[in-house]
């Protein structure tokens, strides 16, 4: 099956993401890159397809009570509880730094209230160096009781058309997979006037210290990511990626070549990698060489024939069934 | 700056019941090494376990480029690492963190160190020692057998005294009963010390009684190990809520910043 | 911390999940033991605290197409398709031969619409040795659409209430967590008349072959299980034990005693094993024999202290919050 | 009755560049052993990989208590059980499945393995041979480096004919042209076969059309390994619907009950 053929010419891997132009298909997933500079000495971070930020707020924040992290079987807990420094900190200190070395930066916002997110978009409007806004809504929405802006449809329509009101910046909303029904989302932020979506955030999980008999985590809950929740991370992607137009920014547990191509294979346009950074700091490099790698020897010219390429077989039920 | 280096392992030799050293090749890392930094280990292949592991630097030879380390079996990552054979390599991201602060020469430090908690004071008690200062390391353990950094303190060439919980060696006790006890406050310029917390909380309430300067290693466990992933939240005494990282802004802090566990170990 | 004590008496670990007595609290989940009798060579059956045996229907099912499973980062996929003889085959087949051997049986039934629970509940009634009814809700509801039944908790209502209409048995909804809000669910098992409920079942995910650039399974979409889900699991149980009175079978990636107990400290009443019979066939003996020797290691006479522990943190906040 | 042991490795060794051949001690499941039956081992003490492996008696001794297999590197279950070293332990549980149909004495039988798909092959020979049936094994590899069974098959006192892709040794060429070329279907009493399906769909149709009985050996993820999950799902010839289990209702199935892929392996 492998073809070895030498290509011509150096490949193309560029991609447009809904207007965010990205130099390659790998991006670092918000809050596990810190603003790029964190990892300056083990990667050239212009060299990233995009370094989606640390998700900002209005305000600053100062996040959790410790323990934030702890690992589980294949994959980790985090509730840092979004601390950062609040978006004119990022504006004036972090994104200067990254725009001087040409890095493709995508920020990542998150708010208490429709309000606060539009608000955000309308200080980072005009911004130089902004090549896209991820928007967080795994947020809870304190006007509507805590509910989590991205388990609600309507929710995540206005959060995304408020936003998309305050700016020209490409707008990607991130979803929450904490929801019975992905699709539905994926269309009221298409409806919302997103120009691509990230999918996906991490799964709401817990770990119990049975010594100390309490949770690990001071938060009690965090984000589960990593390994073990790329099967879901997968299966969300193929059944939007079906159902809405959107270019789709695809992560969710991915640590090597394989794991980043059976997210190309269901449909995302490009990939991210959170966890992964922990693992191995140059990873989003070594991605892309690999790719390449693959690419060739396959005899292929760009990602485009595996794009959604296993979204094609023909299956009757899809169901869980087991 | 800090690299990613797959490191050649010359030497892994077993030192006591459970604690083990490590020496690899990684001369990027070495050069720019300085007592109370860590490196970021892999020790699997796959992801079981998934993150990297925080190690202290033991001991560092820049001419020869080689790292060793000094590390306690605890759980998976650990017990991993401690498969790994001369002539393999292992995956090293270092050195990080902020390290010791260093003393001017002929000053005095003492350097405390409890069980494991002796592996960054060794390398510690090394450059201080060739900067001119002078040097006490008092080292706390259950019993003689682990009294695993004589060996290289006696080459270092540092006064060393050890506290024993069954006296088979040094002082019969506590090594915090040892410091109270039995060490000249007005003879001591700086304290380093690491350790246990509620040990190092007792080693900090003596530092501070007699107006000495002093400085501790923390843990906390750590994702990214460089301030990117916000994970090794620790908060600091002058503020309620801001929180400092324990792998960039240290692990080394001077008592004056952090308020430690008096009680069991990461309790809080 | 640990307190050394000879216990004087035998422990009692039997646990009363909502009128099904167990003989202790682990019992084997369905779909994982068979009819009990394929795994009758590695442990003994009747030691078991229950045997929750494969999914039954009205009718037999063939199943789906293979590949029905596969490996994932600590965890697996499985797409069996419900295949299985129907209920009648159940009855007279397997259902006598468990009974001989006094093991503790838990039915579980699966059904297209709510009437086709309510007839298995109702030929179920009055079968001696059925200790209990659980209802395997992660099923599409062919008259809606398709939609699963157990992310309506409308329609999670409505079914539990007719299945508790036919039977005596005690009853206990298996809650999805594909689901929103799992405590909505749970509200409505509980309105419906359930007795205990069970959670969690797996979630969807999917995997794909790289080189084939196909789904791997058959079916496309499995069921996630194993050790990956596990915080998914506790976290879910916990917020459902601060919310209903129901007794919890809790269960979810369970590998060993330290996994046991953190169910039990989030509210598991007993605890459920899937997966690990796969890694080890007397996995359920070895748990209660490791509960009982730290039970005793710790000076406790029953789990009563534990259950629940965890959940008795004061903590403001419980959002994820990254 | 299958058992669950933990078997005392007595001797690991690599046969060739990819393959191990692996032999402990396990009273309970040796005694039940018959040809065709697999072992369901666990390569790791952790989570990773999850799932137990499956894999053939290749030999058996009875008396000693101790079974071998032949397993090929393939991803990280064989990667880990390769790690095992002699005094260690493999957790095994077995035999499952049901094995080979056995031959009348004076009978001949023709097995024809493909690669590692010797396995159960040479168990199998050892069992006809002592049953006073005649044995022709002929075993197709790449090269003459792969014919890892011959010692045992020579010390059984079967017939031996190897196939290799580079002509290093035996016949040149694939294994099905042997079969084909050079069997003479009269002599043959039964056909036993394993290895790549498209192989086995070629033996079969050589055993079909000079109506031999045969019996072949089926491969499928497997997840419990004894009829409980009805994971490893194979649909019958004889019912559009039905699915039988590899791990119970074979892994050895007559040539009659199921139709084999003609291509890529497992390529349905
Ligand atoms: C800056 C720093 C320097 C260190 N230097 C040394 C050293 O020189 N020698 C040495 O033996 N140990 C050192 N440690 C502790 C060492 O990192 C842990 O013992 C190790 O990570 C345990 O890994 P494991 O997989 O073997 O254990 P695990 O299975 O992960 O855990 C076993 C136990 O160790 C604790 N633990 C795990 N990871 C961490 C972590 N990252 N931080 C704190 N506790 C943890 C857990 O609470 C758990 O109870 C250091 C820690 C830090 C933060
Ligand atoms: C009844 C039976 C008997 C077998 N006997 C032998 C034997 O004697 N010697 C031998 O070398 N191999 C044998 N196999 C195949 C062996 O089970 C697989 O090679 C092994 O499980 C691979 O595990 P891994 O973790 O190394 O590879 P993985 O990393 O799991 O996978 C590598 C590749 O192997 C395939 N694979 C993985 N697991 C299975 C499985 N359970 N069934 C089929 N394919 C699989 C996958 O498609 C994948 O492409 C047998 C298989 C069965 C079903
Ligand atoms: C420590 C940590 C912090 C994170 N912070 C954010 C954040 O601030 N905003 C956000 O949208 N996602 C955040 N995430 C989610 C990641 O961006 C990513 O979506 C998720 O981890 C899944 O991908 P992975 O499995 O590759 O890590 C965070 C994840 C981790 C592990
Ligand atoms: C192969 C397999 C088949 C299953 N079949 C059923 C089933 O028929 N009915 C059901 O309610 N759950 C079924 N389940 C779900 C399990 O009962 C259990 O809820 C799930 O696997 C999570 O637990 P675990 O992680 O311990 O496996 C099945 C799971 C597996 C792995
Ligand atoms: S470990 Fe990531 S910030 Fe310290
Ligand atoms: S592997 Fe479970 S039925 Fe065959």
């Amino acid at each position: 099956m492998r073809k070895e053929s030498v290509p011509e010419e150096k490949l193309d891997l560029s991609v447009n993401l809904g207007g965010i132009m990205m130099k390659n298909p790998v991006a670092v997933a918000s809050g596990t890159f810190g603003y790029g500079r964190e990892y300056e000495d083990f990667v050239n971070i212009a060299d990233i397809g995009a370094v989606i930020v640390k998700g900002t707020t209005l305000e600053p924040r100062y996040g959790n009570p410790a323990p934030r992290i702890v690992e589980t079987p294949a994959g980790m807990l985090n509730a840092i509880g979004l601390e950062n420094p609040g978006v004119e900190v990022f504006i004036n200190e972090h994104l200067p730094y990254l725009c001087d070395r040409g890095v493709t930066v995508i920020a990542n916002i998150a708010g208490n209230t429709i309000d606060e997110y539009a608000r955000i978009a309308s200080i980072l409007e005009g911004k130089k160096g902004i090549a896209g806004i991820e928007l967080n809504i795994s947020c809870p929405n304190v006007k509507e009781g805590g509910l989590q802006f991205g388990v609600d449809p309507d929710m995540v329509y206005q959060v995304v058309k408020a936003v998309k009101a305050e700016t020209s910046i490409a707008v990607m909303p991130k979803l929450s997979p904490n929801v019975s029904d992905i699709v539905a989302i994926a269309r009221a932020a298409e409806a919302g006037g997103a120009d691509a979506l990230s999918m996906i955030n991490t799964l709401m999980g817990m770990a119990v210290d049975v010594e100390k008999r309490k949770p690990v985590l001071g938060n009690i809950f965090g984000g589960l990511s990593g390994p073990a929740i790329k099967p879901v991370a997968l299966r969300m992607i193929y059944q939007v990626y079906q159902a809405v137009k959107l270019p789709i920014l695809g992560g969710g547990g991915i640590l090597n070549c394989t794991d980043a191509l059976e997210f190309i294979l269901v449909g995302a346009t490009a990939v991210s990698v959170g966890t992964g950074n922990f693992v191995n700091p140059s990873i989003a490099r070594d991605l892309v060489e690999d790719i390449e790698k693959y690419l060739s020897a396959h005899g292929l010219k760009s990602l485009e024939e595996l794009r959604g390429a296993a979204t094609l077989t023909d299956v009757g039920s899809q169901t869980q069934g087991e | 700056m800090p690299a990613l280096e797959n490191g050649l392992v010359l030497r892994h030799i077993q030192v006591s019941r459970d604690m083990y050293e490590l020496e690899f090749i990684a001369p990027g890392i070495a050069q720019e090494c300085r007592p109370g930094q860590f490196i970021h280990i892999r020790s699997a292949l796959e992801n079981n376990p998934l993150l990297r592991r925080p190690l202290s630097l033991y001991d560092v030879d820049k001419k020869l480029g080689s790292i060793t380390l000094l590390y306690k079996l605890v759980g998976k990552g650990t017990n991993l690492l401690s498969r790994i054979r001369p002539k393999e390599y292992v995956d090293a991201m270092g050195p990080l963190g902020r390290g010791f602060s260093l003393l001017a020469p002929r000053k005095t430090a003492l350097l405390v160190g409890g069980g494991v908690g002796i592996a960054p004071l060794v390398y510690l008690a090394r450059v201080l020692q060739c900067q001119g200062c002078n040097v006490k390391v008092i080292h706390g353990v259950e019993n003689r057998l682990e009294l695993v950094a004589l060996p290289r303190l006696r080459q270092i060439g540092v006064e060393f005294v050890p506290a024993t919980i069954d006296g088979s060696a040094g002082f019969k006790g506590l090594v915090t009963d040892l410091v109270v006890k039995k060490v000249s406050p007005h003879e001591i310029d700086f304290i380093y010390c690491c350790g246990p917390e509620p040990m190092m909380a007792k080693v900090s309430g003596f530092a501070r009684k007699n107006n000495i300067a002093a400085e501790i290693s923390l843990e906390e466990y750590m994702a990214c190990g460089v301030g990117a992933c916000l994970g090794c939240a620790r908060k600091m005494k002058s503020s309620d809520d801001e929180y400092k990282k324990i792998c960039k802004d240290g692990p080394v802090f001077s008592i004056d910043e952090v308020e430690l566990l008096r009680n069991k170990k990461n309790d809080r």
